[in-house]
């Protein structure tokens, strides 16, 4: 049995300055902002903000100012992250490069990467889609397809991802491919940096159940990669991912994607609130309390080079069970219909949250593959 | 099952399968009405299912009836059957002339009410009802109202209401209605002594159940059809443990909610009187939630797509789930009958259902 | 994908009069009978009252008058069966057997185990248990290791049966034991009508986590037994014993487990009940109205000679989810704390039932095995 | 964790496991009094661990004292270690003489409260406070009550209360206290301004809370042992995919509940103004509920057995959920907070905890 523990959050410097001037900032930009437009949370694409969020030196800001970054700690990146969905920013654009592009690229990337690549991505200028989902490797993603051969001057690929989310707005992937042979599920995997506007490759959307657009298939012809566009060590892949699984798992996008709706519900309840509808708001409040101590404990080992990838996979867990239960509760405490498109903010909140909840455990790792990888920590399999 | 309820069934769903393709589909969520299926529709009769013969109608059994709507719900069929059912059923019973084409009914939210009085020869009607199932494309609306003590079925045509539009999450309308004005004594009449707006509420609830259950059993199909055809780790995903345990607790409330609708079918000729309705559009509603969660889960991201017609079922279920009524509301009716009953009394409750 | 469905319960010959009957009986006999008893249920364990329901025809009462039974519908013997559960009568001393034992003697039995069993059962004078569970054979039935070896003049028996709920009291044992090859998983296994008197049999009591004793330890040591107590073919064990599952996985029992408390949460709540405790104890209302249709839609089928194994899973598994719920969502309403031993009959009867709820999904098939089951039937294994 | 800390639960720990075996156990469950175990404990000076050493005490950090009890509770320590380090907390808070013994702490529960007023020279204090854990063993019973706008520490001795006994699930002593007499004012001190009954409630929550998560991650561990060892089908039960996803639930809960008792414990100084002994006490209690229903559908038959020791630990999940407040009190309380800040205020709300 692994070490499964959380310990406490690292006691920062003290945050409530940061705290502050991030809520000022927030309440500045986004005065006036419906919330039927905050419940997109996370989704949210809008790169003029994203820009200004560069400017105020809140992306990247954990890195070293050589790259762009601000030297900040864990824990002030996590104030700026969580006040940001706690107001429903649209921070879609810069979130995968600052969440996990930039780190990989500052761990195992070339100098020239870093140069060339974090300090546009701190600035918010710069942004990442991931490209690891293919047609037939969903949940196993040792079984892709998408291959990179050898070629004078560097790479040739051929392939297809899927579900690539903002493809059709980011200037590059983290492309996740296979270099070795098919028959090594694990080893013969490698990353590459992608500049999306290479011949080649083109980018197709695919509507979700909303009609919304933000998935896409991107399919690569014969796309030719330089040399200097491989990512750490050739064969390294699969390793290089499973340690980016700890920075995507554990942020507080993780348990806040109905965060907006929580909010609207309890304004709708207002204060004459009946005592079982403050239990079962209490509830989930205590449920978020616990869910941001375990985040905020994870974020600090990663400061500290630990790699919490099982704590990682537990906030998730925890954190989509939660965020699915909120429009769940909602409904039935406000014995109303979801509208997507109503004028009434909650009923619109409300449609929005039901239907995008399915999609909170199978992003990011399935409910089924992250409690595979806590049984396996376990010592289970 | 009678020979004529199988014949009907069938027959439905053959028209239903090969007439409700996903481009119909997705058409009527663009907003397009689907004239020709409501006029194969018409041919056979279903929109009066629920009118007797001795008034023009073709007198089903409701419980064969609600059979026809299940069948309608497996196939997300996007026109308002139900609704023209029972805006036909309540007309017969009320004298008033059967709607010629499609139909809906109002109020539907507990909380909705039409003010209704004499006005010189005639009577005024004036009110809003919020929610309601294709106002914008019905010919006829029927309206139930109280005045002086008693019910009235109000028949009122294109011109008599203003609707707004607004949807369900499947992007059915669900309209804002506005009445103002006259409406001559001929579209007024009292419905039969005991029959009022709760029995709307009731036979719309049942009606919805058995979308529902309809709906769940297709889509149990569609997702054990998946988990078998889809692989993952070198084999179908419905070979692994993990998927196998969730598809079971979907078919356990695909099997209550099939159970919830027949009760409910059967409560449906009594309306409000009825407890099965309750009973039924409760329990269905719960499983509702819990066979789109597990469908989508199982489905994985192809799911959540809108090329895949998963999403046309599962919309559907959570839209439905708080039509008539959503669960809190039929649970806390059940809970408070139990309390008046009184412990003693819960037993024979039950057993009488 | 097998057939799911669950046809309309048959429309019985009017039970209102047995019902009432039953009734008058039950407010009768039981008479300051209190909660803390009547929590119980089918685990209560009373020959008097059995011997009484014997005397009333109420058990066998499907079964054919040459037998000692009554020949009444399916439908009118679930009256009486849920009548007797919903009152938490003390009926476990000939449960196992009418619902059983006794069936499969009527099914596979020799004509003289049927004329020299079958009418004592139906007085309520003759009481069986069940042996199936071993050490090493819980969930995987066809581990079984106790064996019969063909002797002269019969078999001998040798091996330890486990969990076998109040053989203390029992007078046979219907013993699933190997008779065949070790290897043969599902083949080489028969059963058995076991005298419980026999030399060689030691019954050893086994205390539940509450400390009380119903489960025991039954030791065969060299145990010999009559060619005639052989049940069915020889070799068909397995075959039988899964026949038996519809009969004990889809009755009133597998639902009602806690009705008591529930019954007794009514009253405590009162007629001043919160539209929120309506709505909780609504839902548990109708998910048991539910179950109940469901469980006599089985009843039916079982008469109508279909096997309804899959949906007797069904219902098993479903029941057991309210069962373990009642106990759960009674706490919360009353906020009070579970006493078995209380003076205050709801407390006790909370208590009781949270002890006993975790074997609600234990007994008779976990639900593990039970939900594997289902997927079998869908078509998935 | 500090070096004292460290050595402090290491030591704690080492005697609990040493000594708190399973016929221990089930001695104390038919009601022996574990005094050698007791005395050891008095050695370690444990019940002191919450009084300052200005006072006498051991002076731990509140956190530190958590600990032990989040040590005890992995141990199912069938004593009232909790209950005495509170009671010494209080007395010392009132300037009253610690205890020297086993002691307790009333009232338990929100609804009870005790009666006191001026008589004579002294005071007379009256009143019932039920569930009291270990009453009855208690050589010191520390009862909190109210006079004139104040809260004042009451110190009990043996002869001056009535016991009746009652148990808690896991056979613990939880009795009904009846105190009606006179009280010397020696016995009497007002507590410090700010200090109520409902600190008591609170700080007793926070030491259930981290019993839980003591207890929740021993059953996790005996989960996955069992898990690993029982074979069925012809290989450990905990290869089945279908036990190892309960198990992955049973560790975030584990897990929650871990988080629930650090925040509980981090708050414990604070008594009623702490809002995350609340959250903590409601978390590990839903936890504790779903731990320990994972845990025995694991464990299959063998762990609803008396022999087993699984249940010395699930029924002390039990009982203790339901201790100084249940999962609904506590989340109302949460809730209520949430309501009184508003929409705009429960950001700010979750932020500061």
């Amino acid at each position: 049995m692994q070490d499964f523990s959380f310990p406490a959050p690292p006691t920062a410097p003290d945050t409530a300055e940061l705290r502050a001037e991030v809520r000022a900032f927030l309440a500045a930009e986004l005065a006036g902002y419906p919330a039927a437009k905050r419940i997109r949370s996370w989704s949210g694409f809008d790169a003029e903000f994203s820009r200004k969020l560069g400017q105020r030196g809140w992306i990247g800001m954990a890195w070293p100012k050589q790259y762009g970054g601000h030297e900040r700690s864990a824990l002030e990146r996590y104030v700026v992250l969580e006040e940001l969905l706690a107001a429903g920013a649209p921070v879609a654009a810069h979130w995968i490069a600052d969440r996990q592009s930039g780190p990989l690229l500052l761990k195992v990337g070339t100098e020239e990467q870093k140069r060339s690549i974090l300090p546009r991505i701190a600035a918010g200028e710069f942004f990442f889609c991931i490209g690891m989902s293919e047609p037939d490797s969903g949940s196993d993603l040792a079984a892709v397809r998408t291959r990179a051969v050898p070629v004078e001057g560097g790479w040739r690929v051929n392939g297809t991802k899927l579900w690539t989310t903002y493809a059709h707005h980011a200037h590059a992937m983290i492309l996740y491919c296979r270099t070795g042979a098919a028959d090594d599920r694990h080893g013969g995997t490698s990353q590459f940096l992608v500049d999306l506007t290479l011949p080649g490759i083109t980018i197709r959307p695919i509507a979700d159940l909303s009609g919304a657009r933000h998935f896409n298939e991107v399919v690569f012809e014969d796309v030719l990669l330089p040399h200097s566009a491989l990512i750490g060590q050739e064969g390294d892949g699969w390793n290089q991912v499973m340690s980016e699984l700890a920075y995507e798992r554990s942020g507080p996008e993780r348990f806040m994607s109905t965060f907006v709706l929580f909010v609207e519900l309890v304004r709708a309840l207002g204060s004459q609130m009946t005592p079982d509808a403050a239990g079962a708001l209490g509830r989930l409040g205590v449920h978020l309390v616990v869910l941001r101590r375990l985040s905020r404990s994870v974020a600090g080992m990663l400061q500290d080079g630990r790699n919490p990838a099982l704590q990682a996979s537990v906030v998730k867990d925890l954190g989509a069970l939660v965020e699915q239960e909120i429009p769940e509760i909602a409904r039935q405490l406000m014995a109303m219909e979801p509208d997507l498109r109503s004028h009434d903010a909650l009923s619109a909140v409300l449609g929005y949250s039901i239907l995008n909840a399915p999609a909170f455990s199978l992003r990011g790792g399935t409910r089924e593959i992250l409690r595979g990888i806590i049984a396996r920590g376990l010592g289970l399999r | 099952m009678s020979e004529t309820s199988q014949i009907v069934r069938d027959t439905a769903n053959r028209l239903f399968t090969e007439r409700i393709s996903p481009q119909r589909l997705l058409g009527a969520e663009t907003g397009a009405w689907l004239g020709e299926e409501w006029t194969l529709i018409e041919e056979m009769g279903l929109p009066l299912a629920m009118v007797g013969e001795e008034h023009g109608g073709v007198g089903l059994d409701d419980v064969d009836a609600a059979m026809v709507i299940r069948v309608a719900g497996a196939n997300a069929v996007p026109l308002p059957l139900a609704e023209t059912m029972l805006a036909n059923r309540f007309l017969a019973a009320a004298g008033l002339p059967l709607s010629s084409g499609p139909a809906t009914v109002a109020p539907v939210r507990p909380t909705d009410r039409f003010h209704l009085e004499r006005a010189g020869g005639g009577w005024n009607l004036s009110g809003t009802a919020h929610r309601v199932p294709w106002a914008r494309s019905a010919q006829t609306v029927l309206v139930l109202a109280e005045a002086g003590g008693q019910t009235f079925a109000i028949r009122l045509g294109d011109g008599q209401v203003r609707t707004e539009c607004a949807h369900n999450l499947a992007v059915e309308p669900r309209d804002s209605l506005f009445v103002d004005g006259p409406v001559p004594d001929t579209a007024v009449a009292p419905l039969p002594e005991g029959t009022g707006i709760g029995d709307l509420m009731a036979m719309g609830a049942a009606l919805r159940t058995a979308a529902m259950a309809g709906a769940i059993g297709r889509v149990l199909e569609m997702t054990v059809g998946y988990a078998n055809e889809r692989a993952q780790f070198g084999r179908p995903i419905g070979k692994f443990q993990a998927i196998q345990q969730s598809l079971a607790v979907l078919a356990g409330h695909a099997a209550a909610a099939s159970g919830a609708a027949d009760l409910a079918a059967e409560g449906l000729s009594q309306g409000a009187r009825s407890l099965t309705v309750a009973v039924g559009k409760a329990r269905a509603g719960e499983a509702a939630g819990v066979v789109a969660t597990i469908a989508h889960q199982v489905h994985g991201a192809i799911g959540f797509t809108h090329e895949h017609s998963l999403h046309f079922l599962t919309k559907r279920l959570w839209s439905w789930r708080d039509e008539f009524g959503n669960e809190a509301h039929w649970n806390r009716l059940f809970g408070q009958r139990m309390a008046e009953a009184g412990a003693d009394g819960v037993w024979p409750l039950i057993a009488a259902l």
